[in-house]
């Protein structure tokens, strides 16, 4: 039988990667990821919910194998847990209110509510850079709450990952907001794309993984499967 | 944008997709499981916890005394995250020290074990005094009779504090179908948090988080009648006035 | 919630220090000092300096949390339980129907329906959002405090209606022999001999009251408890932050209990 | 005998149990001074007779006069009577000084607040003077010691010796006193009935039920007998006591003895 | 008198409480149909004895012998003793019906229930036997209508007669009886004394410790006076009521006169 391998993933919508629908299953491009890399190196992948801010517990303490939740490779994360290579990258963006302007740089930040979920690279970095600047950040469980608090108008703005932001400014909820703009790279913060997460020393499965993610690139399933989702490449540069 | 129509779209609770009905009982019933094993996991602990506080040696009390203390002046949140993270690892440890390997834990048996801890601790107080009210003339009887211990507290000391033990137990029951809820913070897939998801995907937060209201509700008002058969049927031997 | 229970679910008294020098206890305490020591030496507490500025403002949030929704919940528990008793019916059954309903559903949901339920309904009627609440209800302990006094409210409702139904008439009949209005005798006799009754609960309800402020930590308001998740969030330790955590819990609780036992022993409860 | 004044009056009432009739027209007239004691058996309506007095037990039909003031009563939908002014019983029952088998003393408050409680908060005499007031009732019952302890902390004879004060506390015209001592263990009625006695020795206007023959035939001026809803006898206690006319009252003294 | 089997010897028995010695060197023993009472003041060690005797209590020396077979006992570390075979002291236990000063009736069970709990689970009698004796028993004090009743709803005397039913359906070979009467109102005092006598009419072996003198002089074969630990004094009724030796007993039956 194939290894059974247990897939960590934050047990909350993050469209349009991966949110679970009305009849209990996951689906989004990352399941689709998953579906596919699995396929791959022969896995037995079993899709198991974890709160994401305790993701990485749930990893190092042995609840899940691996995490697919559009975690991004940061040497912050490197110290604890391991990756694989990436499998997309896309940069972060801000969105607001419509009616308000503002840039996304510090100075148009300055004095507005900043939401961003925890225990992400946009946490980091907004502490970092807005909230120095005097932004407020405030801390969320889960992206989707970020989202829904800008929308109620008790958030100023939200940073996050700038395709799941475009996924809600299309939802009829985000039709409040628009775009800002992207915030200036700091790759020490923001690392260099997302991975899967995996625990230190399983190398064996790390390198099935790698594998894995270099035969759908190549053999053509990784843009088969992007394309129901996306018209950009979303493997980014 | 704020019609009464638009903001209650009762169709998204039916059990058939795209309704999230059907993902809510699923939800309810992994709750109910866990409430229903937590419960009894804590009822076995507690026991067993009440027996050596009352005639345990005097390292079982000490230990079983920080037990109870430690799980009573915690929050129920704090000590859920702890055991959910630091007591099946410590379990996978010590399996594997033993030799048999690490064990692979379910969501639903952390769990199960999560809130069968916490239950146990209450479980241990409402036992014990229970226990402590059942006079003393009761079990010196039985032994008087030549019951083994073993005899004396199967067939005389269980059942005699059974009415005293019931209604703590029954508050006990009621709060562990209300702790499952706790699980949702850490990501286990209970009504509570498919509740969330269903409202974060459809956005319809008031509507889902009132059904799930509604279902809690249930759970507490059936029970609460099953509860008073169970008392009405325990307490008959015990005189009108007590 | 009868009595026995709640000092089942809570610390109401800690343990007494009588014969604290018994051999067993002198190798237990040995065994637990070894454990203090390892945890101290062999896991990582670099962090603790840098956050103890926030963790101690996380700490005054939690206590102002307590403080304010048992204080909040309390006085609106009397009205819970005098309505309870006596009527008029209306309000008995709304009382009750409160009281089961919070009772009956978690503490975890209410906040939830709160906070993303009704405050995502409150932005969109202008009315609300023009208004001077808005910078109010754009916060979340608006909600926290909310959810945590209703709920203390119910339990303690029920408490304080045993206590109402309690009051032995008799004491009610002397008060109105001698000539008190209705009211002078719910001012002077029922109510302070209500809560009086009510007031060995009162331990048991706050520790209780404080074992549900971490629940805030979910809708954003920024307790000790949400301190220590920014710890394991950006330190990805698993263990210590937690450990503290409980620590810190424990000496609150304490607290809380010898707080008070050195308030009740100044009123004297004995007999009825 | 001089003519002394009225201090109560009541005339021809009834009160109604649902089907119950347990007082059936009862009249009796208290002069300032008089001590009246009332006797009977056990249902016979005393303690409703005295609950009757200051409308804790609102009567059927009759009237009940205090001090010359008639309590103003209007039928209610149900064929009994209530007060038509609340105003005018509080003040009347603030001249009545009720004095209850079981104490009823206020739990939550020391044995001072208890006594300063109504002139305080009823009669609106200034705290301090309230106090010492109190502080020489308290005194006179011999419980000066325990002022500021509790009740609970009490024994029974002691906690009705507290209840006496407090009532004493508001001055009042007339003492009503039902059973005070028969909550008591024997040993503890002895320093209630010498405190009551004391007051009959002063002359203080007093109605007091009891089951203490002994007592009553003591310090009574005068004895009622109620049975079955109606007085069946009164007169000097050394009459009724010494020549029982009725069979239901020599049954019963005999039943006492 | 022919030459009867020793149904009970107990022979120098010691007992301390700590610095406490209740019994010191009590030496007694008991043949088939004896009927022993065992009287003296309160604290004198009646029920330690008692209980001595089928080790609810734990002697500190001496032995037990029942029908024949002596308990074994071994020495704790701490200067006392405790029995070698726990299987033992569960067998012999069930040959002694012990009947409590306070019943013991197990609350949970109704009273056939109670009856036939030890016979079905110490003594492994089949269900249906063992209710047909319980019956029987209960038929016999005169509680069988109250069979399916639980302890609760009885009267202390009926509790009582229902707890000798149940120490009687173990077929013990004594019974052994703590004041069976001493928490009973006086009325019901005697419908227990009468179950009692009746046994002793039917010489069943039986230890009693009462304070009914009276009931003691009418039952007993053999008195027991038990003072400060030692038997003071002993003989038939008769001759001890009679014509007491020692001064104790002289100023112990005139005190309960
Ligand atoms: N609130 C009530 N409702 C119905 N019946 C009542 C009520 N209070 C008293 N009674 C009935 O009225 C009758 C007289 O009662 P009352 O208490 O006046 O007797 P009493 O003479 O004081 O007797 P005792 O010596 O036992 O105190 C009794 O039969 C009693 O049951
Ligand atoms: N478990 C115990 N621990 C310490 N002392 C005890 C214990 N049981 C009995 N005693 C003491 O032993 C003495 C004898 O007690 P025991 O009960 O045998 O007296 P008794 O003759 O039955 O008196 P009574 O007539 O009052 O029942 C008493 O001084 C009692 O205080
Ligand atoms: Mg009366
Ligand atoms: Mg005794």
């Amino acid at each position: 039988a194939a290894q059974q391998v247990r897939v960590g993933f934050a047990a909350e919508p993050y469209p349009p990667f991966t949110s679970p629908d009305a009849s209990g299953n996951w689906q989004g491009w990352e399941v689709d990821f998953m579906k596919a890399i699995c396929a791959e190196a022969k896995l037995d992948c079993v899709i198991t919910p974890v709160a994401w801010d305790g993701i990485i517990p749930a990893l190092t303490t042995n609840k899940i194998d691996m995490i697919i939740g559009s975690m991004s490779i940061t040497a912050e994360r490197l110290q604890t847990i391991d990756f694989s290579d990436k499998y997309y990258n896309s940069p972060p963006g801000i969105i607001g209110a419509k009616d308000v302007k503002f840039e996304a740089t510090p100075e148009g930040l300055a004095g507005k509510t900043l939401g961003v979920q925890v225990a992400t690279i946009h946490q980091v970095y907004a502490n970092k850079y807005f909230g120095e600047a005097g932004a407020t950040v405030k801390e969320y469980q889960t992206q989707d709450e970020a989202n829904n608090d800008l929308a109620a108008g008790r958030i100023d703005a939200v940073q996050a990952d700038s395709i799941a932001l475009t996924d809600f400014l299309k939802t009829e909820q985000g039709a409040c907001c628009d775009m800002k703009g992207t915030v200036k790279d700091d790759p020490e913060i923001l690392g260099l794309g997302v991975g899967v997460g995996l625990r230190k020393g399983e190398t064996e499965l790390k390198d099935k993984i790698n594998a894995a993610i270099k035969a759908i690139r190549a053999n053509g399933t990784y843009d088969t499967f992007s394309k129901k989702y996306f018209d950009f490449d979303v493997y980014g540069g | 944008m704020a019609d009464a129509g638009s903001l209650i779209n009762w169709s998204l609770l039916a059990l058939e997709p795209p309704g999230w009905g059907g993902v809510m009982l699923a939800g309810l019933w992994q709750s109910l499981q866990i409430a229903v094993g937590g419960y009894a996991l804590g009822l076995i602990l507690g026991t067993g916890g009440a027996m050596g506080k009352l005639y345990g040696g005097p390292v079982t009390k000490d230990l079983l005394e920080v037990y109870t203390t430690l799980v009573r002046a915690v929050p129920e949140l704090v000590l859920i995250l702890i055991l959910y993270y630091a007591g099946t690892d410590v379990l996978n440890q010590l399996s594997a020290l033993v030799g048999f390997g690490p064990v692979d834990i379910s969501g639903l048996a952390a769990g199960i074990f999560v809130i069968g801890v916490v239950q146990g601790a209450y479980s241990t107080e409402v036992l014990r005094g229970a226990i402590k009210a059942v006079p003393a003339g009761q079990m010196e009887a039985a032994r008087a009779y030549g019951m083994s211990p073993f005899q004396v507290m199967r067939r005389i000391t269980l059942p005699a504090m059974l009415p005293h033990a019931i209604p703590g137990l029954s508050n006990l029951w009621l709060i562990a179908t209300k702790d499952t809820a706790l699980l949702a913070v850490v990501g286990f897939s209970e009504l509570t948090l498919v509740t969330r998801q269903a409202a974060g995907s459809t956005k319809a937060y008031l509507l889902f988080f009132c059904a799930a209201g509604v279902l809690y509700l249930m759970i507490t008002l059936v029970s609460n009648v099953l509860i008073g058969f169970i008392e009405r049927h325990y307490r008959r031997g015990m005189a009108r006035a007590a | 919630m009868s009595d026995p229970t709640i000092t089942a679910l809570a610390l109401t008294d800690l343990p007494t220090k009588k014969s604290i020098f018994k051999p067993h206890r002198i190798v237990l305490m040995a065994i637990a000092a070894a454990v203090v020591f390892c945890i101290v030496w062999f896991m990582r507490w670099d962090w603790v300096p840098e956050y103890s500025d926030r963790l101690a403002d996380g700490v005054g949030m939690t206590l102002i949390m307590l403080a304010s929704t048992s204080i909040l919940g309390f006085l609106l528990a009397v009205p819970i339980g005098l309505v309870q008793v006596t009527g008029p019916w209306p309000l008995k059954m709304l009382a009750q129907v409160f009281c089961t309903v919070i009772r009956g559903t978690p503490l975890l949901l209410q906040l939830w329906l709160l906070y993303y339920g009704l405050g995502s309904l409150f932005p969109q009627f202008p009315e609300i959002r023009n208004s001077f609440l808005w910078p109010y209800l754009r916060e979340s302990w608006p909600y926290g405090v909310v959810a945590l006094t209703l709920s203390f409210a119910a339990y303690e409702g029920e408490v304080m209606r045993g206590a109402f139904a309690g009051v032995p008439s008799g004491e009610l009949e002397a008060a109105r022999a001698y000539g008190m209005s209705p009211f002078t005798v719910f001012r002077r006799i029922w109510l302070p001999r209500a809560v009086h009754r009510a007031l060995p609960t009162l331990t048991g309800e706050t520790v209780l009251q404080l074992k549900a402020t971490p629940l805030v930590a979910t809708i954003t308001v920024i307790d000790v408890y949400a301190i220590i998740s920014q710890v394991r969030q950006k330190t990805y330790l698993t263990y210590e932050p937690l450990l503290l955590l409980a620590l810190i819990y424990l000496c609150l609780t304490a607290i809380l209990v010898v707080g008070f036992r050195y308030f009740e022993s100044k009123i004297p409860t004995r007999g009825a | 005998m001089t003519e002394r004044a009225e201090a109560i009056a009541v005339r021809d009432l009834h009160k109604r149990f649902g089907p119950l009739e347990v007082l059936k027209g009862v009249s009796l007239t208290a002069h300032e001074g008089d001590v009246i004691a009332i006797i009977g058996g056990s249902g016979s309506g005393k303690s409703t007779f005295l609950r009757c007095i200051n409308m804790l037990e609102l009567p059927s039909a009759g009237s009940v006069t205090i001090h010359g003031e008639t309590i103003a009563m209007k039928k209610d939908g149900h064929g009994g009577m209530t007060p038509s002014d609340r105003k005018q019983v509080q003040r009347l029952r603030s001249r009545l000084g009720m004095v209850f088998q079981s104490f009823n003393l206020w739990q939550h408050m020391t044995i001072l607040e208890n006594v300063i409680e109504a002139p305080v908060h009823v009669l609106g005499v200034k705290k301090d003077e309230a106090i010492s007031r109190a502080e020489a009732l308290l005194r006179r019952v011999g419980l000066y010691e325990k002022r500021d302890a509790y009740p609970a902390f009490l024994s029974g004879g002691q906690q009705q010796r507290a209840a006496i004060a407090r009532a004493l506390a508001i001055q009042p015209h007339v003492m009503l006193f039902d059973e005070p001592t028969s909550a008591l263990d024997p040993e503890l009625v002895g320093e209630v009935l010498s405190v009551i006695g004391d007051l009959a020795k002063e002359k203080r206007t007093m109605i007091l039920v009891t089951h203490e023959m002994k007592f009553a035939r003591n310090v009574a001026s005068h004895v009622v007998f109620l049975a079955n809803g109606v007085i069946e006898e009164q007169g000097p206690p050394d009459e009724l006591f010494g020549s029982p006319k009725s069979e239901r009252l020599k049954k019963f003294i005999s039943s006492i003895h």
